[in-house]
């Protein structure tokens, strides 16, 4: 290490809202400790880096390179792998590159939907021959070429081999800097690192530990949206009828969204061993439904059912608001593909 | 690569199983594919089940040092337990052993072989799949409370109280009504002996109402059951007397004196009355009379009291304040000895029940038969004075009948002979009797000789079933008749055969509350509505519930032989279970893995027979492995995957499923990315 | 193979161990014929199945998932083929929004004496998913092997 | 309400009455009648016994004009029983066998027509009155009672005998014309051979065993002394009625009972004159019966005290 001067931080912005640069940021006055330990080898959003400088590294060069945003077109694939194959440790960070966030809800329909609702059908588009955006185009100072859109978005680590991930969308600050610090101990002091492919900073129980909210038998009649209750401030939201992803969502982050009121969305993903946090929520909510009691007859039974139903909206995107990408099924089959 | 080594062993069984499917491929398959699945031995032998067969596994077991067994081959229902019993005297734990049923769900259903080998390659490799994640387990040890509770005091229930109290342990006996007897109790003489009814069953009633070990509550109902084999806790409603059990001697002045005169339609069928404050016969057990709040004219408009004025006893035996009283017993086994209800002859309208005066059901003749019976055991017709000259009894009435019950009563073919017998003796040989019948079952011993005498009395059979039984008057003769309209099949013509009195053989059914009752026991009924036994032949007083039993009329219509065998037999059953002093369970159980639960608490709603309980100081859920029955559904609700179950774990079932997907069902596998 | 063979389903099927895998056996003491197609596992309970092995089979390569258990009322724990009911519901919901056909995931209550039963509507469900076609889920395969091999989904010019 | 209706050929003439009553109280019932014209026989019981083909032919043709005709549902109110059994178990076999369907329907194409099987729903005139107006409704219109007036309910052996979807009472013991009398104020005679045949055409194949089974019929209902005896059915009116007197001849006996329709009752108890309801059509005139309908009620028979030995009666549901 010492024969390279500092190590080198990278991260790299692919498919994401760049919430996870600022939460980096967001550690406050530890990002001069920061700067004082690392030297920023490649970090477009903050300083002008170039892919050829990239390439131009050795391999491995990078120490570690937190990788955020999902896989939705070409460019984020080659950078993925191009970054992959310069550093020691690869970091999926935040929701998106674990495990496709809000923009793998994408795969809920098809490429050729996502395009024309954008360049064709769309109040504010004025495109009447009805251009697509196409991967070569021939003009006069010679062939330009954007990168080829994805009919399915993929996590990090549906494209190359990933040591660690940080879950949250994005990740709590006091987690990325105990991320950091740990990185730090081992790349200085040769601490060890946490052992390779496991979730780092966060907890490894639910949600439901960390929140304060009283919790009690669940037995719920129906769902409200959040603007149709004032919820109770002191009891769980999920027995209130607000949807509530905490029971099925990792803790560590301190259970901010419950605490003032507004039920978990399930940002931290599943637990550890569950392999779709969307059939797992799915299971519990249907579990703890109060109707369709025994002894009633099964047409009262379905009836109640289907009312009770109606009220949660949307079930794939709530329950997979965050994990979409990396769920079981991955994506709807929409004609065909 | 699985580190365990596999033992797959596919049967034949006979030709079971090779007839449909390639039992020498599949091995010498298993062998090659599934190598890196752990898989070191496979073999097809012709009957896995036999002593041979099971030493095969055995030496396997010590020989090459297997870990894990699979046996293709029946039902896990079937043998489970003898190739687990193979294993374990090998050394092997037991249930590191997996069966795959290819011969109910492969060999007996299929058609094409080629296809049927397929599928049970790739259920042997879900097998495979999935005995490699299996844990060893040890059966759960459940200690025996000793006392017993036996449901309904009919003969069934009366015999395997006696039984199990012989015995020296303790027995609960619960009879709704104010007496023990059940229907046997009603009835004049029993074939084929003739015997009469009372003589036969009242020695066991004393015996029963006061044995030593036997607590008899009669007038008393069961509220409700908690807890499983071997520690149940049961809440028994004893129903208000309004008698005062501990002075009052029976001696039967209140029965005299009561003012209020109804008519009795559950002892005496209908056909007879008893007071307000009645003794449901004079041989009752126990002795004590029961005041019927509905007709005493006391409870309805506050006057009379005759029964406390001319009481003997001091204190007075009446006390109208008296309250039901809410008792809980603690036993280890239930059996369930119910009974049956008579088919209501009211809902077939042609053979007129109800309409015509002189048309009786089985029950009300056998009331009309008994001494203590209404007409103190004369045959007269509705009017208490005439006496039949003809007298038809029609077989099947309810019972082999698509409108109505589609089985068979068992019991209404001898009982419709007695009665033949009974109107010639009481109402004089002369009497014409006319039995219509579709097939004479008198399948027991000495029951053919009883029909043999039967027809030397010179009783008409006439072998068809009676289309109707109608007071129009057509031919001379049948004036003022009741006019048998039946088809004759054996001389192949239709018959009108007038005659005074109608007796009606109806059919036994299940009580009107036999589905409620199930539930409370947590045992399922049948398509017919009688309680369902473990296997219809091979086990037919167990149920699916360990520690509940079943015996007689509730498990389906018999005869009192069979009643009382059953009861017999469901007591062995039960001293059987008290003499292991403890039961070993099967160790399929849920259990908290704590530092994984977050104390959502999603799961508590989740377990019927609450073993799931929750710790509010340390936040965190807790399955008790006593109560817990092992169903599994708190494993799968639980959001955190923080349960999981012994021998059904998620990563099993799916172990499981993956190897069924591996082959797809014509041949090839089924994953090769299709060259698109 | 030499003539195209007509498709043939593999439908993963989930019993209760206390009635529809004994109607099951029923079906096959009585010799009651159904297709190949249905591959069935033995469970403690309708309750005990989690919506995610169904997710599991559909992805994994079944082109249908049968679910089975005893009538409501009849459970032998008493009431948690309730809880499956309400499962299946909400999971065939969610189902739809994936795009996966309504007829490819069956709830059927089958009672352990209704074997001839339980075949007969075997048979309908393989005639009716293999009337669907193959559901062949998209981007992903599973092999062998205990990891997942993700298709590199080959990447067409933009429409 | 309204129905399609198809008169069939006897309603026309020799059971205008029976026509003309049910035309009448249809107001008060509340129920719209279309008549489905250029309909034709029903082939009524004979046809079907010689040429199968031609009578479902005969009788799908009414099926397919109802058809198109329908305008209001797809019932089709057939009030004579012979009618209502052939066109329900056309309308269910052409629907169980669709080779019979083709068979049937290349007929009809010679006219021109085309029947779908299952299209049309056929009802008997007391099924919908008992069923779809309900007893209720009908009490209310009942303004003249028929209080007195013993009345012995005869269904004929048709109308309770189909097992298709059309049955709508207890084909043994039939209760519900028994029910709607007692609704009119009448005492209703619950005689036993209330369902039994009353001999159909016999009467042109063989009168003496026609006469023999009118004779029982007459004979049980005189048995339980029944004023009148009401029926659903042109044929057993006609059988009943007509032949009284050959019976009386034959059998040397005086049987002096007017045979109505049930839907002539109704018109009296609903108030309606006796001319529109058809009176007077009747072989056997109803005059004499008729005086006996008085204002109050008749006493309830008094519950006689059971003498000591006497064993007591199984209660019947309805009285419990």
């Amino acid at each position: 290490m010492s024969d390279k001067g500092k190590p080198k931080l990278a991260m790299y912005w692919a498919s994401g809202c760049g919430g996870c640069e600022i939460a980096v940021l967001n550690i406050q006055e530890n990002i001069l400790v920061v700067d004082e330990v690392f030297d920023i080898a490649f970090f477009p959003c903050i300083a002008d880096f170039k892919v050829k400088d990239v390439k131009g590294y050795p391999d491995g060069y990078i120490d570690l390179c937190l990788f955020n945003g999902a896989i939705r077109n070409s460019e984020n694939e080659e950078m993925a792998q191009l970054l992959r194959q310069k550093s020691k440790v690869m970091v999926a960070f935040g929701s998106c590159a674990y495990e496709g966030c809000i923009p793998g809800l994408s795969n809920l329909t098809s490429k050729e939907a996502t395009l024309h609702t954008v360049y064709l059908d769309n109040p504010t588009i004025d495109n009447p021959e009805g251009i697509l955006p196409q991967p070569f185009y021939d003009a006069p100072e010679g062939t330009l070429e954007i990168p080829v859109f994805y009919h399915t978005i993929k996590s990090l680590d549906q494209v190359v081999d990933v040591d660690y991930t940080i879950p949250g969308c994005p990740p709590e600050p006091h987690q990325i800097w105990t991320v950091l610090q740990a990185v730090v101990a081992a790349l200085l002091e040769g601490a060890d690192l946490p052992p390779a492919g496991s979730i780092i900073g966060a907890g490894n129980v639910a949600v439901c530990q960390e929140c304060t909210l009283k919790k009690d038998v669940k037995k719920i009649e129906r769902f409200y949206r959040p603007y149709e209750v004032i919820p109770d401030r002191e009891v769980c939201l999920l027995e209130q009828g607000l949807m509530c992803m905490g029971p099925a969502t990792l803790s560590g982050c301190g259970a901010l969204c419950p605490i003032v009121g507004m039920g978990c969305r399930g940002c931290y993903g599943p637990l550890d061993g569950v392999e779709d946090q969307g059939a797992k929520m799915l299971t519990a909510i249907a579990s703890i439904l109060g109707v369709g009691k025994p002894g009633e007859d099964e047409a009262e039974i379905e009836r109640q059912l289907d009312a009770v139903m109606d009220t949660i909206v949307d079930p794939a995107g709530t329950f997979y608001r965050f994990s979409m990408a990396h769920s079981l099924l991955r994506r709807a089959k929409v004609n065909g593909r | 690569m699985s580190k365990e080594r596999i033992g797959v062993y596919i049967c034949h069984c006979g030709t079971n199983i090779a007839s449909m499917v390639d039992v020498e491929n599949v091995a010498v398959w298993a062998k090659e594919n599934l190598a890196d699945d752990g898989v070191v031995v496979a073999r097809d032998y012709k009957f896995m089940c036999s002593s041979l067969g099971q030493e095969l596994i055995q030496d396997d077991i010590k020989e090459k040092g297997l870990t894990r067994v699979v046996v293709a081959a029946c039902s896990p229902h079937l043998h489970e337990q003898t190739f687990r019993a193979a294993c374990a005297k090998a050394g092997l734990n037991p249930f590191l052993c997996e069966m795959v049923s290819v011969r109910e769900q492969v060999s007996w259903v299929h058609t094409d072989k080629a296809m049927a080998t397929q599928k049970a390659k790739a259920m042997i490799t879900g097998g495979v799949e999935r005995v490699a994640l299996h844990e060893p387990l040890e059966p759960l040890h459940v200690p025996i409370n000793e006392a017993t509770l036996v449901v309904g005091a009919g003969i069934a229930g009366i015999q395997a109280a006696i039984e199990i109290a012989d015995s020296g342990f303790p027995v609960y006996l619960v009879e709704r009504e104010p007496s023990i007897g059940g229907h046997m109790a009603q009835f004049d003489k029993t074939f084929p002996t003739l015997d009469c009814s009372a003589c036969i069953l009242t020695p066991k009633m004393v015996t029963a109402g006061s044995h030593p070990n036997i607590h008899l509550l009669s007038y008393s109902e069961v509220e409700r059951v908690d807890g499983y084999v071997g520690n149940f806790t049961v809440t028994i409603r004893k129903k208000a007397r309004y008698v005062n059990e501990d002075v009052c001697t029976g001696c039967g002045i209140c029965i005299e004196k009561c003012p209020m005169k109804v008519i009795d339609d559950v002892f005496e069928a209908g056909l007879g009355y008893r007071k307000a404050v009645y003794r449901p016969f004079p041989q009752a057990v126990p002795k004590y009379p029961v005041i019927d709040t509905e007709n005493c004219i006391y409870f309805q408009r506050g006057k009379c009291q005759a029964c406390q004025i001319f009481c003997p006893t001091q204190p007075n035996s009446i006390d109208f304040e008296q309250e039901d009283e809410l008792l809980q017993v603690d036993v280890g086994n239930i059996i369930l000895a119910t009974g049956y209800d008579l088919f209501d002859a009211r809902r077939i309208p042609q053979y007129g029940y109800g309409r015509l005066a002189n048309v009786f059901t089985s029950l009300e003749f056998e009331r009309m038969c008994n001494a203590s019976g209404p007409t103190n055991g004369a045959v007269r017709l509705r009017d208490g004075v005439t006496e039949p000259e003809a007298v038809a009894v029609i077989h099947c009435v309810g019972s082999r009948d698509k409108n109505y019950n589609n089985y068979c009563s068992v019991i209404c073919c001898m009982q419709s002979l007695k009665f033949a017998h009974l109107v010639k003796e009481r109402a004089g040989p002369n009497t014409e009797v006319y039995n219509f019948y579709i097939d004479m079952r008198t399948a027991f011993k000495d029951y053919d000789e009883f029909y043999q005498k039967v027809l030397a009395e010179g009783v008409h059979f006439v072998r068809g079933r009676v289309a109707e039984v109608t007071d129009a008057a057509r031919l001379p003769g049948e004036e003022g008749k009741l006019i048998i309209q039946a088809e004759d099949t054996l001389i192949g013509k239709q018959r009108r055969v007038p005659v005074d009195m109608v007796i009606l053989s109806a059919g036994l059914e299940p009580r009107h509350d036999s589905v409620e009752v199930g539930h409370q026991f947590g045992i399922s009924c049948s398509v017919n509505g009688f309680f369902t036994e473990k296997h219809p032949k091979l086990d037919p007083v167990a149920t699916m519930t360990e520690g509940i039993f079943i015996a007689g009329c509730a498990q389906g219509p018999k005869d009192i032989p069979a009643s009382v065998v059953q009861g017999a037999a469901a007591s062995a059953r039960v001293l059987g279970r008290i003499q292991q002093k403890e039961l070993a369970l099967e160790p399929v159980r849920a259990s908290v893995i704590e530092e994984k639960c977050s104390g959502c608490r999603i799961c508590n709603t989740m377990c019927p027979f609450n073993a799931i309980l929750f710790h509010e100081d340390q936040m965190v859920t807790e399955i008790n492995p006593a109560l817990c029955q092992g169903c599994g559904s708190c494993v799968a609700a639980c959001p955190s995957g923080a349960i999981t179950g012994t021998q059904f774990s998620d990563q099993q079932v799916l172990a499981q499923l993956e190897g069924l997907l591996m082959l797809s069902v014509n041949g090839g596998r089924v994953l090769e990315p299709e060259m698109a | 193979m030499a003539e195209q063979k007509q498709f043939e389903p593999l439908i993963i099927g989930f019993t209760c161990n206390w009635c529809s895998y004994r109607a099951a056996d029923l079906a096959g003491m009585s010799r009651k014929k159904y297709p190949p197609n249905v591959r069935l596992i033995r469970l403690m309970c309708s309750g005990r199945l989690d919506p995610a092995f169904v997710l599991k089979a559909l992805q994994g390569g079944a082109d249908g998932v049968l679910i089975t258990g005893c009538h409501p009322g009849e459970c032998h724990y008493l009431e948690q083929n309730y809880k499956a009911y309400r499962r299946y519901v909400l999971l065939k919901r969610m189902l739809k929004q994936f795009g996966v056909e309504p007829e490819r995931v069956k709830l059927i209550w089958a009672s352990a004496a209704e074997g001839v039963r339980l075949a007969e509507e075997i048979t309908k469900m393989v005639e009716e998913v293999r009337a669907l076609g193959p559901l062949n889920w998209p981007g992903v395969a599973a092999a062998n092997g205990d990891r997942l091999i993700h298709l590199t989904e080959k990447e067409e010019v933009a429409a | 309400m309204k129905y399609n209706y198809y008169p069939g050929c006897s309603l026309e003439r020799n059971a205008s009455a029976y026509h003309d009553s049910t035309m009448a109280v249809a107001k008060p019932l509340g129920i719209e009648f279309q008549e489905v014209n250029d309909c034709n026989c029903c082939g009524a019981v004979e046809f079907m016994a010689i040429d199968k083909m031609q009578a479902y032919a005969l009788i799908a043709r009414n099926l397919s004009l109802a058809e198109q005709q329908m305008s209001n549902g797809e019932n089709l109110v057939a009030p004579c029983s012979a009618c209502f059994l052939n066109l329900s178990k056309c309308d269910a076999y052409l629907s169980a066998s669709p080779a019979l369907a083709d068979k049937v329907n290349k007929a009809l194409a010679a006219g021109g027509m085309h029947y779908t099987p299952g299209q049309v729903h056929t009802r008997h005139l007391l099924d919908v009155a008992v069923n779809d107006v309900g007893y209720d409704a009908i009490a209310k219109k009942v303004s003249k009672p028929l209080y007195g007036l013993r009345v012995a309910p005869y269904y004929g052996c048709l109308i309770v005998r189909p097992g298709f979807l059309d049955k709508f009472d207890d084909p043994e013991y039939p209760t519900s014309l028994d029910k709607l009398m007692r609704t009119l104020g009448a005492t209703v005679v619950d005689f036993p051979m209330k369902a039994h045949c009353c001999g159909g055409h016999m009467t042109q194949i063989s009168e003496p065993v026609a006469l023999y089974m009118i004779h029982q019929l007459l004979k049980n209902a005189a048995d339980y002394e029944a004023d009148v005896i009401t029926t659903i059915c042109p044929m057993c009116q006609l059988n009943l009625d007509a032949y009284q007197h050959n019976v009386n001849k034959a059998y040397g006996t005086h049987y002096n009972i007017p045979i109505l329709y049930f839907t002539q009752l109704m018109g009296l108890a609903f108030g309606l004159s006796a001319k529109k309801l058809g009176f007077g059509k009747e072989f056997i005139s109803a005059a004499p019966a008729l005086i006996k309908i008085g204002v109050k009620p008749p006493k309830k028979p008094k519950k006689k005290r059971p003498s000591k030995q006497e064993l007591p009666m199984p209660v019947m549901p309805e009285e419990e």
